[in-house]
């Protein structure tokens, strides 16, 4: 399949605007994707037509709306090619979903003595969970460091050590858009007996994953990176250990008997999804996921990876701009360092030229300690972006390169 | 890139590239380290008073322009003023970057500052060494 | 303002389809109600002209969007009359809202012998969690029980004791409509030193809500039982008591600080929400709000008011029904139950005749047991409901009663 | 409301008021209690079995039309019928309700509970009563 991008583009009606009198250039994607006509179009024809609330509604609507909830969540095990649909939790985003874990399994399983291992490069979701519950729990908080050219060290096996039972990782950092060779660790982090969790919130919008080949004990991401409504996102975790955790949130739906002094739980996945769900942003993100289908997810990787060696390519030309991370192993996201330009300042120039990037710490402090800048700028792409979008944003950072190196020497 | 003219101003590069007072002052009695949630930014100011008047303050750092600029600006106008001068200073320009308004007492180089309220989320970045100095010298640095 | 019930009916798009080849009608609004067109439109519109990700972000989209969802914020304070914005809190529901306080007020301050106090009448959502932190803290757990007729027992001050540090009250019962007299119980909770919080998932839709009036602690209710998108909740909480507590969920955007080894905490309200919120959910509770109070929340109560009397009165043609709750202080909730027909056999005959009712325990289970059922049918009003309505759904009620007791006399 | 009456045949709004083999068996020697989280609804099924053939059974418990009427066609269908007999009416059984599909040695009492598989949220309470009952024949019990 050739990849149209500008019918594709069509589908995409927030793109179509200006944005301080320039055509908006949305890079983004890394924050949060724009959402696609037809998810747009899901949410509101669900509340349109079918709105209710969801399991033991005996009345027509309800039935309509638990079964279009529940065909959301066989999208989404087979999307991410889970065995089972009771693996499939719906939270509001990957960072319950992490917390979740935390709670449920970390809090309960982990012991003082025991190791969490996670990396350098992790988002601030996937780490501050984690030393919470080594503050509860008594145990330890080891990291796998990076390089200096922004991957993980490759002798990352040392980290691991007898300790170690529970490992945090992501499967590409949203700041460098490098990818960890995860399934690589998950098997390790199994021959050393610990559980494993990959923070997917970067690479399931991107790339196909595959829980089963992976082989990993939990993964977890956003709907709201993925074309999705916000307040939607995933927990995948393994049946047999999920039904060994107690339940996170309490309340309806995930009890199955209720007295005034004791309860007991209901089946998966239900045990974790305590009151009314986000039902209508679970149906959005099926449908989201149907459109991610109709492309095919490996056309999306490979049209971003040629993108991002372009931009790669183009940001070569800036002489004065380091661009973090390797060319290969990599996903379509480009922080860069300017010496001149403070990355705020960056931000704030190209706004005024309609482009949309983000500047800061990406929720990622002790990343931005370990590249020694407090700050990067950062555009992310997705499938709707094109050539002539980054020939615009290269160009736009070459005249604020000038603005604030040749234009301001001191008079 | 008109409107982001007003915002930066030249002289607002100007100092990003060249801050001025940016040095330490060794020793000196009031040191605040004030830090920017929002981008990971941080200042330090360095003060020292006599009689409640400002003798010397500086400032060091990481920090955009707007910040820079401002925490230049701000220790060059405080330095040799008193308290008092400093506090309604700081309450004019407070109102200055949240609003727009100016009044008569401001000082000009204060007004290149102006167009910050117009971007709220770089109003911060103007009012972080403000707010740094003021904990300062009421020695109420919430960091220390 | 006079109540033009068709005219706002026109707002609802749901409400015009046929269910089983008859007309909808939907008397299930205690479970969820409908969301009107600009609701819809307001989560549209967002996402397809302002969507970005909030908070930190220089570029134009994203300060919409910031602002847009601050907005709102400033509109939840103002419904409930609160002091301040950084009290409200935006979670997923009001399940969250509940387990946010249990985890984060609950497990931090209450101790081994203290004890908790609750109703009998409250939701699942409303013990489950507190039943947890009495199994982790130790404390203990008490109920105020109910009368036969469905309402708190006048005595409820004898339920209250020395060592009653928290009380966790409804301030309407979702299956009893009973509405508790919880500015009395707040003042008397706070004379006991007791920090109360109150559960308003049935009220706030329904009724003028002051939380400085009512001076409860914390106060928690859904969005989508008052118009507004699925998946955004609301908690209330006074800001000395949610600065004093620990956060809950860890992750990006509630922190201010963090290192490989330990984080410090944002200013509240972010404090309390980790991760990306779900925007467009809450800018939808914002539309939600401004649609009810542009048909003003007395008017809706008083007509609310009448139509339940009307309802009641109906009710009385049917001897061998029992209405649960009285005729005063009530919600416009009847739950009603027949020694012949099963709460689900009844449902089932109703959607039969495009009526949507619910029939269970209404995550009610000690309720039930009290009232001596295992279940009961729900019919649940809100303001876009009608006298018509109401004489179909008894009309039907009479046939579903001949079709068991009469029809079916054994041959 | 024709849809409704394949749900709700004649004979099971009979049975919901005069449900059959509704009663306790002292001492039987399986004995199971099922529970429907969905509505709160539960079942006891008491049987005793002599040389693999259910020697008699019964039920108690609280249920709708659909239950009740399910619980009394299986105690009066399984009553001096094999294990394995009963096993493979359980099969048939959970397929009827499950995908509205038949088989040539099903017995036509059952049939009239085919109806339920149109509606996902009531299979429960058909097929409540037979799980319950198998749990029990097998000694696998649950909630014992
Ligand atoms: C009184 C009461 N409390 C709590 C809840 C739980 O609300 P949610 O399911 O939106 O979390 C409900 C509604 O189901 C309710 O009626
Ligand atoms: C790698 C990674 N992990 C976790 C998160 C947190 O996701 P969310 O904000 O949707 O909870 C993000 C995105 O912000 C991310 O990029
Ligand atoms: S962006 Fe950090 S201080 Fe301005
Ligand atoms: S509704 Fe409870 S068993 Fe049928």
């Amino acid at each position: 399949m050739t990849f149209d991008v500008d019918k594709i583009r069509n589908d995409f009606p927030v793109l179509f605007q200006s944005s301080r009198g320039k055509p908006l250039i949305y890079l983004d994607n890394a924050a949060t994707t724009q959402r696609p006509k037809s998810v747009i179009k899901a949410v509101s024809s669900f509340y349109e037509n079918d709105n209710a609330n969801i399991h033991r509604s005996v009345y027509e609507l309800g039935e309509r709306a638990t079964i279009k909830y529940e065909d959301a969540r066989v999208k989404v095990q087979k999307f991410i090619n889970a065995e089972k649909s009771a693996s499939i939790i719906f939270t509001k985003g990957t960072t319950e979903s992490i917390n979740l874990v935390a709670y449920a399994y970390g809090r309960t399983f982990l012991k003082p003595g025991d190791e969490i291992l996670y990396s350098e490069m992790e988002h601030h979701s996937n780490i501050v969970p984690w030393q919470q519950v080594a503050e509860t729990t008594g145990c330890q908080l080891k990291y796998i460091p990076i390089t200096d050219d922004g991957t993980l060290v490759e002798d990352w096996r040392n980290y691991f050590s007898e300790k170690t039972k529970f490992v945090a990782i992501t499967h590409q950092s949203n700041v460098l858009g490098s990818i960890n060779p995860v399934k690589d660790i998950i098997t390790y982090a199994h021959d050393k007996g610990a559980k494993i969790l990959i923070d997917a919130a970067q690479s399931v919008p991107h790339m196909s994953v595959d829980v089963q080949n992976l082989g990993c004990d939990f993964l977890v991401f956003s709907g709201h990176k993925m074309l999705a409504p916000t307040g939607v996102g995933v927990l995948y975790g393994k049946t047999d250990i999920l039904n060994a955790m107690p339940p996170f949130l309490f309340g309806g739906d995930m009890i199955s008997q209720v007295g005034l002094q004791s309860s007991k739980w209901n089946d998966l996945p239900h045990k974790f999804e305590a009151g009314t769900p986000n039902i209508a942003q679970v149906i959005g993100l099926g449908a989201a996921i149907d459109y991610i289908n109709e492309l095919g997810i490996d056309s999306i990787h490979q049209y971003e990876h040629e993108l991002t060696q372009y931009a790669l390519s183009k940001f070569e030309e800036l002489d004065t701009i380091k661009v973090f991370g390797t060319r290969e192993n990599r996903g379509a996201i480009l922080s860069f360092h300017s010496e001149f330009v403070h990355p705020h300042d960056m931000a704030q120039f190209l706004d005024a030229d309609g482009i949309a990037v983000r500047a800061g710490h990406h929720c990622a402090q002790p990343l931005m300690e370990r590249l020694r800048v407090p700050a990067t700028t950062r555009a992310s792409l997705y499938f709707y972006n094109t050539r002539e979008e980054i020939d615009i944003l290269v160009n736009s950072i070459k005249n604020i390169l000038k603005i604030f190196s040749v234009e301001s020497q001191p008079k | 890139m008109e409107n982001l003219r007003e915002l930066y101003q030249q002289i607002i590069i100007e100092y990003s590239q060249k801050p001025r007072n940016f040095r330490t002052i060794e020793n000196a009695e009031h040191e605040c380290h004030g830090h920017n949630p929002l981008c990971g930014d941080d200042v330090t100011i360095y003060a020292t008073i006599e009689n409640d008047i400002v003798k010397d303050i500086s400032f060091m750092g990481s920090g955009c322009a707007i910040s820079k600029a401002s925490a230049s600006i701000m220790t060059t106008l405080v330095k040799g003023k008193s308290l008092d001068a400093v506090q309604s200073m700081f309450d004019g320009f407070h109102n200055l970057i949240t609003t727009g308004e100016t009044n008569e007492d401001m000082s000009s180089k204060l007004l290149v500052l102006g167009g910050v309220h117009k971007y709220p989320v770089r109003v911060k970045c103007a009012i972080l060494p403000w707010h740094t100095m003021m904990n300062g010298l009421k020695n109420e640095c919430p960091d220390n």
